[in-house]
């Protein structure tokens, strides 16, 4: 179920109205939701496409995450790498683990899937927190910084108020969605569909499940990586909370509820679920019990998400140019 | 040189809570025997039950043995309710709709849990003298005793249920093939709702029993559940009595393991088998091949 | 008649209420929810507590004082979103909190950002001093300076040569593993055994036994009040009869009611307990009993400290000026509930009392005293 | 006694069957012949009640069952020996045939009685009664299918391919086995591949194609039919 191509103006618009929130949102608060939103919106493109586009429910994406953060902070440390080459390290080092698990668990679908990817999480939690003379255990990492950004031309450009590291994540979030566009319009996104409605099908005419469940499993595990060192960064501060159930929660119901297997919805929301639990701070002690409802509601009754459907709705037809038939 | 009697108490620990995950764990692998259900929530029932029971004893003053049971009752009362209003949704429903429905059950009753009865952990009064008892340097105390007999018991009471019962015979029927199970006149919602209930059952009564040394608290649910499924996983995916065996066998690996190996490290005992195990060996380690 | 009586008593409290929107505002992070909620919710409600008191008395700067409490779960994503929220959108002009020094660590980045003044009174872990943050301020004794007030003094305390730790791997504990054992070394004693469990275990036999098997002396333990009622029952029904050391909950109402006979004869060493004599604990404890019904934990006497301390630099400060209020926490110079109570260089408390306390009968009577040396 | 009136089924957008209609008199045998993938099967799951129609009615008795429970429907007096025989591998013998008796909740000596009539008809069954099913051979799973289904005390009994993947020889005991408990008074709806098989049992058949009932008749005359022989007969 490819997103429609966007119309230019449309695309425009929505650009020129990202560019322009740093400008418009004095609130550093909100600013700030924006950012980890962005951040989110990395995460969730990526593991929208091991579970929306290959259709395999991955619960190892956060570890990921966390991996990728770590991976950054440890640099930082010890080599003292700043985030720039960090970042970078961590996606080529998740990916690479992404591909080492991959290669054995690839080839198990359904629960056993899924509880392998649980069991992995649980064991990178246990690294992280016992493994003290390498992660210092639940002490973590503090005092993360993000680096100057040396631009060709200008020099360094300090990038580490709110205002300007809210474009380092922007660009961040705009290139993996360009990324997992291009993907997801490729002949390996045809073959990631295939795969996901109809496996014995997808074998019969020569492409590999293995491989392509492959490719979007490794790929989304970089992008998480990626986000994992930026969001490390940002906060400052690593530590094995990042491996915590909860933060995988979140990352399904971005990709769940926005609408799996589509591009707009998952990236809608990661913001939309940034902003929602942070919003609910007011509901305070009911915060949770609202969360978890609308997660067992939307999933029974709401296959499609929430998001996606709803821009589906609202966007009218002829503002969609080249709308491609749901697969 | 290896202390007999400290050898002794880590198998005794580790029977001990071997007999707690078998007894969590056989609810959840019937869940995913008969209803093909991964149920992330089974964790909370064993949560449940153990604050059913510690209510029972402080607010109600209800009798210690009396309260046992009857916190296994409400909690029935309440998975009857979650199977009718949720699970019975989920037949037939993919594997990523159930696992995330069920993980979003399991954040719901842990929150409602907070809400309901705060954070504090809380340990259920018991009539058991605190006296530990003593052979041959082994310590445990009347109350591992009765927990330990009482869910050997329920092990075992379960274990007659599904062999002997009509309602069990229909169970395993329908976890081996549906389709037949209904083709002779089984119901197959009512299959599910006991089956729910029965698991849930087992899940409490552990949550009631052991509520007298391990304090109940709202989380104590997820971390349950994380063991009850290393325990499936060991024991065979729907296999009721490899969920007992593998319990067994996960308490005494992580007690020994803790206790000659690393302690730091004796959660990922279960979590590395869980991997093997599912790659080369689903149908767990007891099933002959 | 009447009814223009009543007209006039709202007109009044509109009035008043409106006199009252003009408020220094204080924020509070804290676990509300998680693993830690409930020594977390002990802490917010004996601050508000005080606040009102505090605001019945006429508040500070002629001002009430108004809190705004956000729950940081003891998770650091959690806390420092919850402090961006505090200090972006709320404008208070200080931070209390986080109860977990991970949570603590994470929020400081968030209060040297927007230079807000920040005050822990719960989270130890040594280096939360040591990140050169002028905006950050501890009114506790971390483990080290705990273990060095102590150590020393523990072979005698417990008539013993053989300790053994069991202790929560985090910070905290692996601290304390790292700190305690030179003065108890230097005073004669040895360690036998150190094993760390985790925060989500509440079944400790396995770490029993293995400690059981070292034969220690005494056991010193890391704890907060869900760890150590369950440790140190499970202690005993394995049928080890030595003391039991803790820091953490172990003088605490709600540990020693959940543990019942466990907790007799167990050691605390804390930076508060509520048996200490003084005058200011006096009004405290009455207070507590009063109002929250129940004798102040260890928390509570960290919320009292904390608040007692911020209010106390805001009015110095003059003026309810975060940069202002950070100059005059530097040169705090707080006589309270447990002594004298200055920060260092880097912002670090000393000066107060702590207590080894054991628990008699129920009740943890002090046993010895000992001052907070300069670091 | 049995009678399907423009039964018509979709799953997803396919037509899996396309007005079906037929009857099964009482005391009958029936025979539904057709290819692989005609409806074949899904006529008698439809009949179970394991799918409902999306149009048409089902009568059993002159009552109409389309919709009603697969567990009130065997309680009506239909059985049903599903295709590949769908044993429970790791239940015994003995079980299957008690919970063939599912639905009657009958006293026991009766239930003994039951087993003991599906034992006389099947020795080898008696002798591996407390076997798992899983361990026997081809065909003794199928007589176990077959005993099974009778255990319910059916007036109506549908068997699904009962031949599928059997000897030769096996093939016409199970045969045999059919046109005896029609003599015992039972009718038989019966689903063949092997439409020779089916038309030399049969007293009257349908030929299914595509959803479709395309011919009907007596089954000698059909087997004389030369579209039918060509097509699944093979000549």
């Amino acid at each position: 179920m490819p997103d429609s191509k966007p119309h230019p103006i449309i695309l425009g618009a929505v650009l020129a109205g990202l560019l322009i929130i740093p400008l418009v949102v004095r609130d550093e608060y909100y600013l700030h939701l924006f950012i980890v939103s962005a951040i989110f919106v990395v995460v969730a493109l990526g593991l929208n496409l091991i579970v929306g586009y290959v259709g395999q429910l991955s619960l190892a994406h956060a570890a990921f995450f966390a991996l990728g953060a770590y991976v950054s902070a440890l640099l930082f440390f010890n080599l003292k790498w700043s985030m720039w080459i960090g970042m970078p390290a961590a996606a080529i080092v998740t990916a690479a683990v992404a591909f080492a698990l991959g290669w054995v668990i690839l080839r198990v679908r359904g629960h056993r899937f899924v509880i392998i990817t649980v069991a992995f999480a649980e064991i990178m939690r246990l690294v992280a927190t016992n493994w003290v003379d390498l992660t210092r255990g639940f002490m973590g990492l503090p005092g993360l910084q993000i680096p100057a950004l040396y631009v060709p031309g200008i020099g360094a450009v300090d990038v580490s108020s709110k205002e300007r590291f809210y474009y380092v994540v922007l660009a961040a979030a705009l290139l993996s969605f360009y990324i997992c566009y291009r993907l997801v319009r490729s002949s390996v996104g045809r073959a990631f569909v295939l795969v996901r409605e109809n496996e014995v099908l997808a074998e019969s005419l020569g492409i590999s499940a293995f491989r392509t469940c492959m490719i979007a499993f490794v790929v989304g595990a970089a992008l998480a990586g990626t986000a994992g060192a930026l969001y490390g960064h940002y906060i400052g501060f690593v530590s094995p909370d990042l491996f915590n159930f909860s933060y995988i929660t979140i990352m399904l119901i971005m990709v769940i509820l926005g609408g799996k297997g589509t591009l707009i919805g998952p990236a809608l929301g990661a913001v939309v679920f940034t902003f929602l639990p942070e919003l609910l701070r007011e509901a305070s002690y009911y915060r949770m019990v609202i969360f978890a409802s609308i997660l067992v509601i939307a999933t029974l009754f709401m296959p499609r998400g929430i998001i996606f459907p709803l821009v589906e709705h609202l966007v009218p037809r002829r503002w969609r140019k080249g709308h491609d038939r749901a697969a | 040189m290896l202390d007999l009697a400290i050898f002794g108490q880590h198998l005794l620990n580790g029977v001990l809570i071997g007999c707690a995950y078998a007894l969590i764990a056989i609810g959840l692998t019937m869940i995913f025997g008969v209803m093909n259900i991964a149920n992330f929530a089974h964790g909370e029932f064993y949560m449940m039950g153990g604050f059913a029971a510690f209510y029972l004893v402080t607010l109600l003053k209800l009798n210690y043995f009396i309260a046992l049971p009857l916190a296994v009752v409400l909690v029935v009362v309440l998975a009857v309710a979650i199977q009718q209003i949720v699970f019975k949704r989920l037949r037939d429903a993919p594997v990523m709709t159930t696992t995330l429905v069920t993980i979003g059950l399991s954040i719901l009753l842990e929150h409602v849990a907070l809400l309901l009865w705060g954070p504090q952990p809380q340990v259920i009064p018991n009539p058991f003298p605190t006296r530990p008892l003593s052979f041959f340097g082994i310590y445990t105390t009347p109350l591992y005793l009765f927990s330990m007999a009482v869910t050997a018991a329920l092990i075992v009471v379960g274990h007659l249920l599904i062999q002997r019962t009509r309602m069990g015979k229909a169970m395993r029927a329908t976890f081996q093939n549906r389709e037949a199970a209904a083709l002779v006149g089984v119901r197959i919602d009512r299959v599910y709702l006991y089956a729910f209930t029965f698991g849930a059952a087992l899940a409490a009564a552990a949550g009631a029993v052991l509520g007298g040394f391990i304090p109940v608290e709202p989380t104590m649910g997820g971390v349950a559940t994380l063991k009850a499924f290393v325990v499936v996983i060991l024991g065979g995916m729907g296999s009721f009595v490899g969920a007992i065996a593998g319990g067994l066998l996960l308490g005494l690996a992580e007690a020994l393991g803790a206790g000659y190996f690393s302690t730091g490290w004796k959660d990922a005992i279960g979590f590395f088998a869980v991997i093997l195990l599912l790659l080369f060996r689903p149908e767990g380690l007891f099933k002959r091949a | 008649m009447q009814s223009r009586l009543s007209v006039a008593v709202i007109a009044l409290a509109v009035a008043a209420s409106a006199a009252a929107q003009e408020t220094v505002k204080i924020g509070v992070v804290q676990p509300l929810t998680g693993p830690v909620a409930y020594d977390g919710n002990i802490y917010v409600n004996t601050v508000k507590m005080l606040v009102d008191d505090m605001n019945a008395k006429g508040g500070v700067l002629g001002k009430k004082i108004e809190l705004v409490v956000e729950d940081g779960a003891c998770n650091p994503a959690q806390s420092v979103n919850a402090a961006e929220k505090l200090v972006t959108r709320d404008k208070v002009v200080a931070l209390l909190g986080a109860f977990c020094s991970t949570s603590s660590a994470a929020m400081m980045e968030v209060a040297r950002k927007h230079k807000v003044p920040h005050l822990t009174a719960i989270s130890t872990a040594a280096q939360l001093t040591e990140q050169n943050n002028p905006y950050f301020f501890r009114a506790v004794a971390t483990t080290p300076m705990l273990g060095a007030a102590f150590g020393g003094e523990l072979p005698a305390a417990v008539k013993g040569k053989r300790f053994a730790f069991l202790v929560i791997n985090d910070d905290w504990g692996r601290s304390m593993v790292s700190s305690y054992p030179k003065p108890i070394e230097h005073a004669g004693g040895q360690i036998v055994g150190t094993e760390f469990f985790q925060s989500s275990d509440l079944q400790f036999l396995p770490y029993i036994t293995k400690i059981k098997a070292a034969n220690p002396d005494a056991i010193i333990l890391a704890a907060n009040t869900q760890h150590a009622v369950a440790l140190s029952k499970q202690i005993r029904e394995l049928g080890i009869t030595k003391p039991l050391i803790g820091e953490g909950s172990w003088t605490s109402d709600s540990y020693l009611k959940l543990a019942g006979p466990a907790a007799e004869g167990v050691y605390g060493l804390v930076e508060y307990v509520y048996t200490i004599k003084n005058p200011i604990n006096a009004a405290f404890v009455k207070m507590s009993r009063e109002k929250l019904k129940d004798n102040p934990s260890k928390f509570a006497g960290a919320a009292h400290n904390a608040i007692h301390i911020m209010v106390d630099a805001i009015r110095r400060a003059g003026a309810a000026d975060p940069e202002k209020i950070r100059a005059a926490l530097t040169k705090t110079d707080y006589h309270g509930l447990v002594g004298n109570i200055r920060f260092n260089e880097k912002n670090q408390a000393y000066g107060q009392d702590v207590y080894l306390a054991r628990v008699t009968h129920g009740v943890p009577e002090v046993v010895k005293t000992a001052k907070i040396a300069k670091p | 006694m049995l009678a399907l009136a423009d039964v018509t089924l979709y799953r997803g957008n396919t037509r899996v069957l396309d007005a079906v209609s037929l009857e099964v008199a009482e005391g009958e045998l029936v025979a539904l012949i057709g290819a692989n993938g005609a409806g074949k099967t899904t006529v008698l799951r439809t009949v179970s009640g394991l799918l409902v129609p999306s149009a048409g009615t089902i009568t059993f008795g002159g009552k109409p069952i389309h919709g009603a429970g697969s567990d009130a429907i065997v309680r009506m007096g239909i059985a049903h020996c599903p295709e590949e025989r769908k044993i429970w591998p790791e239940m015994s013998v003995h079980e299957h045939l008690e919970l063939g008796a599912f639905v009657r909740r009958n006293n026991a000596a009766e239930l003994r009685q039951d087993i003991e009539r599906v034992f006389e008809t099947f020795p080898i069954l008696k002798e591996r009664r407390d076997q798992l099913a899983g361990t026997l051979s081809g065909g003794q799973q199928q007589m176990l299918a077959i005993g099974r289904a009778l255990m319910s005390r059916p007036t109506l009994c549908m068997f699904d391919e009962p031949s599928l993947g059997l000897a030769p020889m096996m093939v016409e005991a199970i045969g045999e086995m059919i046109v005896r408990i029609r003599g015992q008074g039972t009718t038989v709806l019966l689903v063949e591949q092997n439409a020779a098989l089916a038309l030399r049992l049969a007293d009257r058949a349908y030929v299914l194609e595509t959803g479709r009932v395309t011919l009907s008749g007596r089954a000698k005359e059909l087997a004389a039919n030369p579209e039918v022989h060509r097509a699944y007969l093979g000549g």
